[in-house]
């Protein structure tokens, strides 16, 4: 008897085939990596230059100098003041917000869910052209919020335009937008918990606020912890909402770093202070997102049942 | 059970009416918007009582603006068509590449796996412009400069990330028992992501595909650096259709309206899907 | 008996009522628990005993009928008013909580000082051999030390009832042995009133007074552990309780003055003295052409002048032998308590006692004599 | 040519060494059982023979030739998961069709296998079911009806019957020798139910901690358990376990119980004055009326379907439990007398916890030492 005979096709196959396999699936990725670092490495390069594009004569090299002059650069330091008090308040509020609906639509009811469906609606809309529908509500001739502010007795209330108001409106822009966001992963988060825990707690009597504060805050910690940095990483880096409302005015108000690095670059063609602008803000989103990585690994092997 | 008592019931009513209210009002308002002439919009107290007209669908579909003083020719609906090609084409390219490898990540731990999902991650969340600028200057140099080809290939950077980490998500939720069987079964390893692997991640992939598509139809940034007036976006498109128009304020609305009823249409469609979509983008990666 | 402790009155359970697929879990349930009592809820996965659990403790509304726990129907009342413990068979511990705590929790409403709790946590732990692990938290120990935890945060607990929802089903076969004895001592040491819903009838049959079988949502025999094993009052019942479970046929009698013979399929027939059939069993006998005949496998008796079978399978088990033969067109089985030497393939002979012997209706399938006599 | 030999197979994930060097030889046609508890790496090994997973060193053969570097395609083995990982999209009649798919086989010749193996394991009227309509009994059927359907010589089931119900696991239990004898194949068997392990297996190969601790027929194992661990694993009540030092005199080698000696094999003698653990299986244990027997004082009696089981204390209050079939008679309070066959009473060193053979040379307690 033939092993052949017992064993139809026992075809080996080289070592070296099996395990170049997921390296060519995931070609595509690398590929993306590369065109992603290349440009940032060119970015660290500029960041490094005196570069002006009107006046190439002047170009080369400068080091750290970009850098050193922030610390004297009082337009850095709005800058920077700016972006964080925009992403501390948008965070904060729409955290405080989509926890609160969250916790109105936990019960799955025809309701419930229409209104879920219906909240997904402002996140779908491109923040830019919420924006300007908000430019449009906003306007003093016809604008309804104008009207509603009228009616509140504030008469002259110019929003946007106004420089005591402009972060307000391009906040209450963000909110609106993304709120539904931390909302629906705090839904999905509240969902996923198991029902057996409150079932023994109600069967207990705990009283409601101590399961909220013992265990329901506790257990939805992660997801709230994930939605947050998801969110703070985004809206430091804010940039379609503000340029399409004010392009970063009135005056300086609204000039985050995107914005201000954008203009740098194309209204005042510094490349090279554009560059080390943006350089900090990636430094800044990095350790942001190196927290959120670490949480995120630890939450997933908790979802998992490994931890 | 429902045991709430009625005063509770009634505090979760008006609550959830006010953010129905909140959320909804903007959308609706801009609709009504566009339906109105400027004489009804610039009413004052603003009013619910109007002839509803579509002239302004009917002047941007036709692209003649038509004011009192002169009449100008506008492009918006080459917006809408650019739109359509860079989501469409963005997708269709993400989903060949992204999806091969996101199997490879969800079922080989291979050397080196973790180091290219940490860096697709973390700039996940680097800053757009980072990538862009430099990338303006290289694509002058490369010819790729406002070309379809160019904007579709940066759109990868939102696009790729999204799909691989979604379907990543769902390849690794399909037991690694059930293609074991396939294979021991006598089937070879492409058999074997074809005919259990793509169908049983199918919804997934469909999740992935259409939020992909929602963020690429929402992208600002990248055509506003990228792009000229003829390949540009409708986002960017309605941003200066709103200064060249003037005061033509319902031609704006409905400018908007069909800017976003797109994705809004698409959301409403598959919102089991997307809410997954985002939820599993969110938790798992 | 409406003076039980637990009194269950027609309970419906119907999901998805007013659905296109509408789903009864529970059909016309009808059940008294009385107090100081250990009720064993037995069933496959979905025959109605954990939905009829939920419906006691609140979680479920009745779809009709009345549940009444101290004669008082609880009917809208939330679980909390009910004064109901309960053990959960999943994942009920609260993951922030550490296992000390978790047991603690539940005496939140009883308002306890803290030394009070301590001592009593303390002493529910030693009972259930998780001494050891009280400061730990719940997602860092086993399966079947959660399933311990939840079963101390419910027996802690002051309550006119206990319900115990597959209390021991993650648990290693040697401490499920030892827990059942403390479990049911704890109980009735301290007068506890205990729902038990339970897979596994050895573990009924050790803990419970009476079994309540459940099939298809219907209760099958309500009874205590002996009689569901000697007077099983239908087929369902006949065939679940037992191990192995008990051997069926299809039977015709013929019934003479002397003689009595039960004829089985391919020309197989068995035959008793008529007096070991009950006189009333014979008349009744004379009624039903068709019927069914069980015997339980430790009855079926292997002779050499038995009835013809073949032996297809001897499995020796350590304590006891299996032995499967093609019996009268179908499968019979026969336990020995020695290592019978039986080998596949051997033909051997069937030999039954009147005295085993349980008959059934065969349409309705409700007995209607065990061991000759008549129900 | 389709026995399995496993040589000295090594595999850890990260840190963990969940196999270390496993050496295991299932000759042509017969059945090894792997039995041990969850975790013991069990399902690791299968997969490591499926190729499902590569171990880190070690080798597996089939029919006398290495298939390391042989992907699990080709490899022609058959395989039932614990969980059935049946394909959720596909029919059960596509499940079960799937090997013969592979193999190229026409339209024809995979319908009337597939038919032919369904019917045997009485899934024909369901075919056209997806997974999800079927009842878990089905499953586990279609499962198996996929292994079986293209002949394999080689049949790896990971504990096919661990979720199907108890009453349909014990009629499968009768009934898969004959199907696998019919088949011919090589099976190495996973389960964790000592009564499956002993009524299926030619030999048990008990796993513990990436260890095979004892490899023998299901005789040797339940009869001369090489550790107390297994002891413990195999039997239901579990064996009685009593602390005692041997004595050896003149009259031979005994234990003393309740004052009364309970005679040893003579090959123990070496023993005599250790520390030991005595191992009394309940159903070896019978009540006697002869007062030369142990004195033990009954002290709860709890019936049970086929069998009771009695529990009764020593002198000293040490506790042993008695089985036997039910409907024996059997005393029923007070203090009685009870009797063991010496043969039946295995002796451990309480130390290492392994059995020691009478038979002189302990070659366990060597090695460990």
């Amino acid at each position: 008897m033939s092993v052949q005979a017992d064993m139809p096709v026992m075809r080996r196959s080289s070592r070296l085939s099996r395990t170049m396999l997921p390296y060519l699936l995931s070609l595509p990725a690398l590929l993306v990596c590369i065109g992603i670092l290349i440009p940032f490495g060119t970015a660290v390069y500029y960041s490094l230059q005196r570069y002006r594009m009107s006046q190439p004569w002047n170009r080369g090299m400068n080091w750290g100098e970009n850098y050193l002059n922030f610390f004297t650069d009082p337009d850095f330091w709005n800058t920077l003041q700016v972006s964080l008090t925009y992403a501390g308040l948008t965070v904060v509020l729409e955290l405080l917000l989509g926890l609160g609906i969250a916790l109105l639509l936990q019960k799955r009811s025809r309701v419930n869910n229409f209104v879920s469906i219906m909240l997904l609606m402002p996140l779908m809309t491109a923040p830019a052209l919420a924006a300007l529908m908000f430019k449009l509500m906003t306007n003093s001739n016809f604008g309804i919020l104008s009207y509603f502010m009228q009616l509140a007795g504030f008469q002259d209330f110019r929003w946007a335009s106004s420089p005591d108001t402009a972060l307000l409106t391009v906040i209450l822009v963000d909110v609106w937008v993304y709120t539904p966001f931390i909302m629906i992963l705090l839904l999905a988060g509240l969902r996923s918990l198991p029902t057996q825990p409150f079932e023994a707690a109600a069967l207990d009597g705990v009283p409601r606020l101590e399961q909220f504060w013992r265990i329901t805050l506790p257990m939805l910690s992660p997801y709230i912890l994930t939605a947050a940095l998801f969110r703070l990483l985004d809206s430091i880096q804010q940039f379609d909402i503000i340029y399409a409302m004010t392009q970063g005015g009135p005056g300086d108000k609204l000039m985050v770093f995107q914005v201000e690095a954008y203009l740098n670059f194309f209204q005042s063609t510094n490349v090279g202070r554009s560059a080390a602008l943006l350089m900090i803000l990636w430094a800044i989103t990095y350790v942001l997102s190196n927290i959120f990585v670490k949480n995120w690994l630890r939450l997933r092997e908790r979802a998992r049942g490994e931890a | 059970m429902d045991h709430m008592s009625p005063l509770e019931r009634i505090l979760r009513a008006v609550a959830l009416a006010l953010v129905v209210l909140f959320f909804m009002f903007p959308i609706f308002w801009i609709v009504l918007m566009s339906l109105q002439t400027n004489e009804t919009i610039l009413r004052s107290p603003p009013s619910m009582a109007f002839v509803p007209t579509f002239k302004n669908y009917a002047a941007i579909i036709a692209g003649r603006l038509d004011s009192n003083v002169a009449s100008m020719s506008i492009q918006f609906m080459g917006n809408l068509m650019n739109s359509v090609i860079l989501s469409v084409g963005s997708v269709a390219l993400a989903l060949v590449l992204g999806v091969p490898a996101a199997y490879a990540f969800a079922r080989h731990k291979f050397k080196g796996s973790e180091d290219i999902a940490f860096t697709l991650l973390s700039f996940r969340f680097a800053p757009p412009l980072l990538v862009l600028l430099p990338l303006t200057l290289y694509f002058q140099s490369l010819g790729l400069a406002n070309t379809y080809v160019g904007l579709i290939w940066v759109y990868q950077l939102i696009c790729l990330p999204l799909i691989l980490w979604i379907v990543r998500g769902y390849f690794e939720d399909i037991s690694p028992d059930i293609e074991h069987a396939y294979r021991i079964a006598g089937h070879g390893w492409f058999a074997t992501f074809r005919k259990i692997a793509l169908p049983l991640a199918g919804p997934g992939i469909a999740a992935a595909g259409l939020l992909a598509f929602i963020f690429a139809w929402n992208n600002f940034v990248f055509a506003l650096v990228l792009a000229s007036a003829d390949k540009q976006p409708v986002t960017v498109g309605a941003l200066a259709f709103v200064t060249a128009s003037g005061i033509q304020y319902g031609q704006i609305a409905a400018a908007i309206v069909m800017s976003i009823a797109p994705t809004l249409l698409l959301a409403l469609w598959a919102q089991k899907y997307l809410v997954e979509g985002l939820s599993l983008g969110a938790v798992k990666g | 008996m409406s003076d039980g402790l637990l009194t269950l009155q027609g309970i419906n359970k119907i999901y998805n009522e007013t659905s296109r697929h509408p789903v009864q879990a529970v059909s016309d349930l009808n059940l008294t628990v009385a107090a100081g009592e250990i009720v064993a809820l037995l069933g496959s996965s979905g025959c109605g005993k954990t939905s009829t659990l939920r419906m006691i403790a609140g979680f479920e509304a009745v779809t009709s009928g009345e549940v009444l726990i101290k004669g008082r129907p609880v009917h809208g009342l939330h679980p909390a008013k009910r004064n109901v413990a309960m053990a959960f068979e999943g994942y009920s511990l609260y993951p922030p909580l550490s296992v000390a705590e978790n047991i603690a929790f539940a005496l939140k409403s009883e308002r306890l000082d803290k030394a009070e709790i301590k001592a009593k946590v303390t002493e529910i732990a030693h009972l259930l051999e998780i001494s050891d692990i009280l400061e730990r938290s719940p997602g860092s120990i086993s399966g079947g030390q959660q399933q311990r935890v939840s079963l101390a945060r419910a027996l802690i607990r002051k309550a006119d009832l206990h319900l115990l929802d597959e209390p021991m089903g993650q648990l290693e076969p040697q401490l499920r042995a030892l827990l059942r004895g403390r479990i049911k001592h704890f109980i009735k040491q301290r007068g506890l009133t205990a729902i038990l819903v339970t897979h596994d009838q050895t573990e009924a049959n050790a803990l419970a007074d009476r079994i309540a079988v459940m099939e298809g949502g219907f209760l099958q025999q309500y009874d205590t552990p002996e009689h569901l094993k000697d007077r099983p009052a239908n087929l369902f019942t006949g065939t679940f309780i037992g191990e192995p479970p008990m051997n069926v046929f299809p039977v015709q009698a013929e019934v003479a003055d002397d003689l009595i013979k039960l004829h089985l399929e391919e020309g197989v027939s068995l035959s008793f003295p008529a007096g070991a059939f009950s006189p009333r069993l014979k008349d009744r006998l004379l009624l039903e052409k068709q019927f069914m005949m069980g015997v339980r496998p430790h009855a079926v008796k292997i002779t050499e002048t038995g009835q013809p079978a073949e032996v297809f399978a001897n499995q020796w088990l350590g304590d006891q032998t299996h032995i499967a033969a093609y019996f009268a067109g179908q499968t019979i089985v026969s336990v020995r308590h020695d290592r019978a030497r039986h080998a596949p393939g051997q033909n051997i002979g069937i030999e039954l006692d009147a005295g085993d012997l349980h008959l059934f209706h065969s349409d309705t399938g409700a007995a209607f004599s065990h061991g000759g006599g008549v129900e | 040519m389709s026995r399995i030999e496993i040589r000295n197979l090594v595999k850890s994930f990260k840190e963990d060494a969940v196999l270390s060097g496993i050496d295991l030889d299932v000759p042509q046609g017969s059945t090894l059982v792997l039995f041990g508890p969850s975790g013991a790496g069990k399902t690791v090994l299968l997969r490591c023979i499926a190729g499902a997973i590569e171990p880190d060193s070690g080798d597996v053969l089939l029919g006398g030739a290495s298939v390391s570097d042989v992907l699990p395609e080709h490899r022609g083995i058959g395989m039932a998961f614990q969980n059935f990982a049946l394909f959720p999209h596909m029919s059960a009649y596509d499940n079960i069709a799937s090997p013969l798919t592979a193999r190229k086989k026409t339209g024809d010749q995979i319908r009337k296998g597939v038919e032919a193996v369904a019917r045997l394991l009485k899934i024909d009227h369901v075919l056209d079911h997806t997974p999800k309509a079927l009842s878990n009994g089905q499953k586990q059927r279609t499962a198996l009806a996929r292994a079986l359907v293209s002949e394999p010589k080689v049949l790896l089931l990971d504990d096919p019957l661990r979720n199907v119900d108890a009453k349909l696991r014990f009629e499968m239990r009768l009934e898969l020798p004959r199907l696998l004898s019919d088949q011919g194949a090589t099976v190495i068997y996973v389960t964790q139910d000592y009564r499956e392990a002993m009524a299926l297996g030619d030999r048990i190969a008990v796993l513990d901690g990436g260890h095979i601790i004892q490899n023998g027929t299901p005789e040797e194992i339940y009869r001369k358990p090489a550790t107390i661990n297994i002891a413990k694993l195999f039997g239901d009540p579990t064996i009685n376990l009593l602390d005692v030092i041997p004595v050896s005199d003149a009259s031979g080698v005994h234990a003393m119980l309740s004052d009364r000696r309970i005679q040893l094999d003579p090959g123990l003698a070496g023993y005599a004055g250790k520390e030991c653990v005595l191992g009394l299986r309940p159903e070896a244990l019978s009540f006697t009326d002869a007062s030369d027997g142990v004195p033990v004082t009954i002290e709860a009696e709890t019936p049970f379907n086929e069998k009771s089981v009695t529990l009764v204390t020593t002198l000293r209050k040490r506790e042993i439990l008695l089985s036997r079939p039910s409907g024996t008679p059997a005393p029923e309070s007070g203090t009685v007398h009870i009797t063991i066959d010496p043969s039946d009473a295995v002796l451990f060193d309480r130390e290492t916890g392994l059995r020691i053979d009478p038979n002189g040379s302990n070659q366990a307690a060597e090695r460990a030492a």
